[in-house]
């Protein structure tokens, strides 16, 4: 049965989210008990592919249809997609645990129809990364993007009109990917990655690759939120619900990055994409602008989410820039911040959930006194703030070393000073939140003790919450594993 | 901004313009993409799954995993429209309308009234006052049938003629929506129910993912049609033009089922009370 | 010289990690809680003393961790240095939790279980960098001190709190994120290790002004060490309870900047480098001109433990100047004033504290006639200001005297001079208080002719503290030893 | 393929989608965009692509005008531009 | 100059699938009105659907259907007969995608509606502003 698990992973989410469509007429607690097994079945089936990969040190190719490529579509699971699929599952399950009673408080007598969004959503985003037909790819993003439109739109106030342009900008991102794939079959007659990959040297006098290779480009940055095209990003993660945000900041963007790693290199491979083209140098000072940008709207933020959304933007910009250096260390470096950022992201985002958990706290102001409250919370926010700026030995930092090795190799100092720059911006950032959470409201002179009832977020919670931490330090400190074993393999040998 | 607009757009088309430079001529036959793949498809699309019409075969078979997709969007579309649109708290109405049917008469019943709910003579009826028309009723009420019929023809026939599951989804729900149109969105309703149309939607995209596992059981690739021979009966190759034809109609379900979910929703922005 | 693999150094920064659970979990029985802290303090003494006779044997103990990177390690190294102030900060950490004991007791503070928790883990942050191998262990540990001690430094919680918070972060983990970070990349890109090499690593793989844009960017990156214009979070700092400050000024917190900067210096860019670049000139003008501004400013201070901090930014200084002269002395005297400056500088703050404690006043203008009713107190006082003078019968004299003896050596005179001012200086700001706590009387009854002395907890430690800084006169050995040691290795080809 | 009548659809399409957007009525913007969708099946038959042109009748002419119908019959008509 | 004209002939269809992509871009970026906003949505799409069933046009080629469907299989099939089909099966699935893009936008819209009142994006700003 191994042989069929690039299907499992996605036949078993699909049919738990019909189930979950139809018995959730009928119960609605069920949705949940559906739901969590299916992931779980997905986790360990990634995480069997991933080990399988690593361990045949080669591909794992499933004909879906029993038709080999080109004819038909395939799934190509590589070292680079085996291990997003980890990180995707890991993600999700974390996050079903932790947010149950958020969803339930939410999305009170809808709660089926949204573990339905939400496992199509997932399901959208596996396809994705284990996809490798070019258009199919089209189809699971459309799938991811539908299901993110409706799960954000759900919520009170402002989200209705920032889901609007969400859909507007979002449709146009991934319609430019379609056509750029257009552009690819117009010269290549295929859709199978493998197979454009092995056309598309041939055809580097034509006009036509470089036009399809800037289009596809656009419409991934305009999905994955790079400045100047980030404009849907903030509004759509402040206001959606919380449930919501914790999913879709940490997978979103990070999977659109991953597609652009894959377009990048395995697509228009390593030569049309660095040597030929060459729209590094112009990319990677975008992702300079998108850091600098980032950090600075972030730092004249007063809503958490709406901080952290910026911060999300500064982070794309880190594994854009990573990925156009071009060189090894910094496209290790983009591939590690994949992970390590949708890990920090789950982090923090659900570090705020957490706090918000008995009083609502948007403001930065209303942080007050959130630590003494909540003491296991405040550690992990630490945590996760200390990885957002990058400090060893939690993970922020070591794919910050490997990106600002990158910039440093490329001779590229811009790119390393916007690094710097970021993560002293971050350092701010969440100093200021801490500093209120930890010394408002103040105390006299000496604090006589205060007896402030601590108040956790329920274990439910809390237990991932905890789990997502030390997870943090631990992905920080197997990077060489992460390298060494997955990453290298991961990337073309021809590039240096 | 109109004229910041104006430009962007310009800016791009001009680029867009550029790079169509060197695309092959319209319609050349000797183009990369008339000359790689697609000669496959023509040529040998009949002999591997018996299917004349070649978009049938390949959407339904080749990639049939993009069609299984495909399906799913469409499903999540009508979840999602439920989901965000959907109240389910009952506000009576503050003025309920009724037409006398024999008379054409139509009663103002205000919050609190008595209000015929069983009678026969009685109709209830939208807000918006529309006129009682008995020409666009009774010829809805023929048409339908035949739309219907001609909607499991599409679907049905397929494998020969241009349609299939999808085109033919799309006009059973259209039939559905034209009568909820040329009646009311209640009396649609109580022909297919709010509950049923979800089960319908659920199981048109079950009866794909399904018939793609079930190839799964039977120790085939995902979605290998050729696998349920034995279960049907048949060579391999007619139990690809026979599973075609299993997913079509799943397709055809589910989009149907998506279709009136939509029109359901949007029309009466989420009471499901009154339509168009 | 033998390498010995040992778990010892992982156990010895770890004994205080581990701590923290039982003292977060036991945080409402104060006894069973200090009973705790006290305990991990001998357990990590003992462990650190225990590998002092095989340092004492030539040889080095070593312990690799976890591989982060592909070549790059979290690893420790013992060696004759790290040992050094290992000792030093494992040996003051005991003495200072029983001093914070009495201390937070005696002012009755808030939060104490997480006070002695991130107490722990500075600990181990200090053991950790003293024991580092590479210079990614030693930014690890480095960057772990600064937040562990960010909630030592701000534990009153109140506005002024905060304000030094910010300065002392934005300052010391702005300039390391900003500076040591990036030199920490760029020297591992030019030699593709980060290993301390008694020879250096950068010698023959940069250009001159490569080797010396990362000089400055390690030099101010380390802004622990004080170094001008670095050097404003330390009075900042000074709002922490005083035992915070004393592990500040004493152990952890400047005395890691110092020992980075040397262990950069040594391990990074080699003796030899510095002598033919004639980097070693530069950094020792830049210590000097901080050793004469801030014991300039000290003299203006009212403030005793504001007086106290600039007087440890001038210090701090003499030890990164006895490294810079490069010569086998001066670089022996910079190491042991690590250890004598401790001593002293220690018994210093503890003072202060006491006095905080007993009659509650800050300032150096209202401790005319203190001496008469804490006469334990200001006799420590007067040990722990003769030690960081630099005049005997104090240890401090040692460590002076052999930097001074460098200077003559490599014949750069100036710097003696800049020593002698300095000393003359420290005397000056000193010996003052001393003097008006013992001559002067209140000009009013501000203090009643009994002696009303601190707790017993807060009296203690700063006896032993001022009987160690007069121990350390006379028995330099186990010290100077190892500095001499660690002086050896380095000066081998030079 | 006879591409007169291509081209008299192709411009029928773009008058079609350039009205679409600029008529001030709603409800009339929805009719036009359904005559614009049907003027691209058109075209797309005339193409050669039977079934893209089935769809695009029974989807874009059919299911989507009834849809924007709907949507303007339960928001407003006017539209500033 | 005949050149030009052959050239631009030759391609027309390109031409006129990006002067669609442009107005439906047009009026997502600078119309005011939601509805309008979807409409160019729509627009976009359907450009692109034009372009990849342009692809997929054949000179001399018919339907993709085969002609002797139900005969033996004697008869040779050639490629060159018939119009490429497969991106036709992809704008089918682009369809698809449109009208459940759109059935999610116009929900969307609606949703505006009911809370603003009004599906002009300017009123509903300073709606917001006055908050």
């Amino acid at each position: 049965m191994t042989q069929h698990l690039p299907a499992i992973i996605i036949v078993v989410p699909l049919l738990s989210a019909l189930l979950v469509a139809v018995f959730g007429w009928i119960k609605k607690t069920i949705c949940f008990v559906i739901a969590l097994p299916a992931m779980g079945i997905v986790f360990l089936s990634s995480i069997v592919l991933f080990y399988k990969v690593i361990t045949e040190n080669q591909p794992i190719i499933y004909f879906l249809g029993g038709w080999s490529p080109p004819v038909g579509i395939a799934y190509n699971i590589d070292h680079l997609s085996s291990l997003v699929l980890v990180l995707i599952s890991g993600v999700t399950l974390a996050h079903l645990i932790a947010t149950r009673q958020t969803v339930i408080e939410e999305f009170t007598n809808k709660v089926s129809a949204f573990y339905t969004l939400y496992i199509l959503f997932v399901t959208g985003l596996m396809g994705i990364v284990a996809t490798g037909d070019a258009f199919n790819l089209y189809v699971l993003l459309e799938i991811a993007s539908i299901t993110g439109y409706a799960m954000i739109g759900m919520n009170s106030g402002r989200a209705y009109l920032a889901c609007f342009n969400y859909i507007i900008i979002g449709t146009i991102g991934a319609c430019l990917y379609l056509l750029g794939v257009g552009y690819i079959y117009l010269v290549t007659g295929s859709l199978n990655m493998l197979d454009i990959a092995s056309i598309l040297p041939g055809l580097v006098d034509s006009k036509v690759v470089p036009a399809a290779f800037i289009i596809c480009m656009v419409g991934l940055m305009v999905k994955m939120g790079l400045f100047p095209l980030h404009g849907w990003l903030p509004n759509a993660y402040t206001y959606a619900p919380s449930s919501v945000s914790t999913l879709m900041a940490p997978l979103t963007t990070k999977v659109m990055i991953y597609v652009m790693v894959r377009v990048a290199l395995y697509v228009f491979t390593p030569v049309l994409s660095f040597s030929v083209i060459k729209p590094g140098n112009g990319f990677t000072w975008i992702a300079v602008a998108a850091i600098i940008m980032g950090s600075l709207m972030a730092l004249s933020q007063q809503n958490i989410k709406k901080m952290l959304s910026y911060i999300v933007i500064a982070e794309v910009g880190y594994m854009v820039g990573g990925l156009w250096l071009g060189n090894r260390m910094g496209i290790t470096g983009a591939i590690l911040h994949i992970v390590n950022d949708a890990v920090m992201t789950l982090c923090i985002f659900l570090a705020v959930v957490s706090f918000s958990s008995y009083k609502k706290r948007d403001k930065l102001s209303d942080f007050q006194g959130a630590f003494k409250e909540m003491p296991v919370t405040a550690a992990v926010f630490c945590v996760a703030a200390i990885s957002i700026i990058g400090v060893p030995p939690t993970c922020g930092f070591f794919s910050k070393w490997y990106l600002i090795s990158g910039g440093l190799a490329a001779g590229h100092y811009a790119f390393v000073a916007a690094l710097l720059f970021s993560s002293l911006i971050n350092m701010v950032l969440f100093f200021r939140i801490i500093e209120i959470a930890y010394f408002e409201p103040f105390s006299d002179h000496h604090g006589k003790k205060h007896h402030v009832k601590i108040a956790e977020a329920s274990p439910g919670l809390l237990i991932p919450l905890i789990i997502v931490a030390c997870m943090l330090i631990i992905l920080g400190l197997y990077t060489d594993e992460l390298v060494t074993h997955v990453i290298s393999h991961a990337i073309p040998a021809e590039i240096v | 901004m109109k004229k910041l607009g104006l430009i962007i757009v310009l800016i791009c088309g001009s680029l867009m313009l550029y790079g169509t430079i060197d695309f092959p001529d319209w319609a050349d036959p000797s183009s990369p993409a008339s000359t790689h793949l697609s000669p496959y498809f023509i040529e040998t699309a009949m002999h591997d799954t018996a299917v004349p019409n070649i978009v049938t075969a390949v959407l339904a078979d080749y990639r049939g995993y993009d069609t299984m997709f495909e399906t799913t969007v469409i499903f999540a579309a009508g979840l999602a429209c439920f989901f965000l649109l959907r109240r389910f708290q009952r506000r009576a109405p503050d003025v309920n309308l009724f037409r006398h049917m024999p008379t054409g008469i139509t009663l103002r019943i205000k919050k609190g009234g008595k209000v015929p709910v069983d009678s026969s003579e009685f109709e209830r009826i939208d807000s918006i006052w529309v006129p009682y028309d008995l020409i666009i009723k009774t010829t809805c009420r023929l048409l339908i049938p035949f739309i219907l019929l001609f909607a499991l023809y599409v679907i049905a026939h397929g494998h020969h003629s241009p349609g299939g599951g999808f085109q033919g989804g799309v006009i059973l729900g259209a039939g559905i929506i034209l009568y909820a149109i040329s009646h009311n969105l209640r009396a649609a309703k109580a022909r297919i129910k709010e509950r049923f149309d979800a089960y319908m939607c659920s199981a048109g995209v079950f009866i794909y993912v399904g018939t793609g596992v079930l190839c799964l059981l039977m120790g085939a690739n995902f979605l290998d049609y050729s696998a349920l021979a034995p279960l049907l009966g048949t060579d391999p190759i007619m139990a690809r033009s026979h599973g075609i034809l299993i997913v079509e109609i799943g397709v055809g379900i589910a989009v149907m089922a998506v279709m009136i979910c939509l029109y359901y929703n949007l029309s009466s922005a989420g009471r499901q009370d009154e339509g168009l | 010289m033998e390498m010995i693999e040992s778990i010892k150094p992982l156990l010895a920064v770890l004994i205080s990690v581990v701590v923290v659970v039982p003292l977060i979990i036991i945080s409402r029985r104060p006894n069973t809680r200090e009973a705790w802290t006290f305990v991990a303090a001998v357990g990590k003494f003992i462990l650190v003393a225990s590998m002092l006779p095989v340092i004492l044997d030539g040889s080095e103990i070593t312990c690799t961790v976890a591989s982060v990177l592909p070549g790059l390690d979290i690893a420790f190294r013992v060696d004759a240095f790290g040992m050094l102030f290992a000792l030093v900060s494992s040996s003051l950490w005991i003495v200072t939790s029983v001093y914070s004991i009495g201390y937070m007791r005696g002012l009755d503070e808030h939060s104490q279980a997480r006070y002695f928790s991130f107490f722990a883990l500075s600990l181990s942050a200090t053991i950790g960098v003293a024991f580092s191998a590479n210079l990614l262990t030693l930014y690890l540990f480095y960057e772990m001190l600064s937040f562990a001690t960010y909630p030592l430094v701000t534990h009153h919680q109140d506005i002024e709190a905060r304000r030094s918070g910010r300065k002392y972060l934005l300052y010391i983990v702005g300039s390391s994120i900003a500076l040591v970070l990036p030199a920490m990349i760029i020297t591992w890109q030019l030699t593709g290790t980060l290993t301390f090499s008694p020879a250096g690593i950068l010698g023959g793989q940069a250009s001159p002004a490569v080797v010396t844009m990362l000089l400055f960017f390690f030099l101010y990156g380390f802004a622990k060490a004080g170094l001008m214009p670095f050097h404003s979070w330390l009075p900042a700092a000074m709002v922490a309870p005083t035992p915070v400050s004393a592990l500040l000024h004493a152990v952890a917190v400047v005395k890691v900047g110092v020992f980075c900067i040397l262990r950069v210096l040594t391990g990074v860019f080699g003796i030899k480098l510095l002598a033919d670049l004639n980097l070693g000139t530069v950094v020792a003008v830049l210590a000097s001109i901080t050793i004469i501004t801030s014991s300039l400013i000290a003299m203006s201070q009212d403030g005793l433990k504001r007086r106290l901090a600039f007087s440890t930014i001038s210090q701090l200084s003499y030890i990164i100047l006895g490294a810079a002269i490069l010569s086998p002395k001066s670089m022996t005297g910079g190491m042991v004033h690590i250890a004598m400056h401790a001593f002293g500088k220690i018994t210093l703050f503890f003072c202060a504290g006491a006095i905080f404690v007993a009659t509650g006043k800050k300032y150096i203008s209202e401790m005319a006639g203190i001496g008469k009713q804490m006469p334990i107190t200001m006799t420590a006082f007067f040990i722990g200001a003769l030690s960081v003078i630099g005049l005997p019968p104090c240890g401090g004299i040692i460590s002076k005297w052999n930097i001074a003896v460098g200077t003559l050596e490599t014949h750069q005179a100036g710097f003696l001079v800049v020593l002698l001012v300095s000393s003359i200086l420290n005397a000056a700001y000193f010996l003052p208080i001393v003097y008006k706590a013992f001559f002067c009387g209140p000009e009013e009854t501000l203090f009643p002719d009994k002696i009303k002395e601190a707790p017993l907890w807060c009296v203690v430690p700063l006896v032993v503290t001022a009987v160690l800084s007069i121990l350390m006169f006379i028995f330099p050995q186990p010290f100077l030893t190892l500095a001499k040691l660690s002086v050896g290795t380095l000066f081998i080809n030079p | 393929m006879i591409w007169q009548l291509d081209i008299i659809i192709l411009s029928f399409v773009v008058i079609c989608g350039i009205a679409a957007i600029t008529v001030r009525d709603l409800l009339g913007a929805a009719i036009l965009f359904g005559a614009y969708s049907f003027m691209m099946c058109l075209l797309w038959a005339e193409m050669g692509a039977v079934d893209v042109a089935f769809t695009e009748a029974s989807v874009g002419a059919g299911v989507s005008t009834v849809l924007f119908v709907a949507a303007v019959f339960r928001t407003s008509r006017r539209s500033k531009d | 100059m005949n050149e030009i004209a052959s050239f631009i002939i030759a391609k027309y269809n390109y031409w006129i699938y990006i002067v669609l992509m442009m107005i439906g871009l047009y009026a997502m970026i600078v119309k005011n009105n939601l509805v309008k906003k979807i409409i160019g949505m729509n627009i976009f799409q359907t450009a692109i659907i034009l372009f990849y069933v342009s692809i997929g046009t054949k000179r001399g080629a018919t339907i993709p259907i085969i002609y002797h469907g139900h005969g033996d299989g004697s008869h040779a099939v050639h490629a060159t007969d018939y119009i490429n089909p497969l991106p036709h099966v992809l704008m089918l699935t682009a369809i698809v995608v449109s009208v459940a893009t759109l059935g999610v936008a116009l929900a969307i819209a609606l949703k505006v509606y009911r809370r603003y009142n009004t599906l002009e994006e300017d009123e509903i700003f300073t709606q917001i502003r006055r908050k």
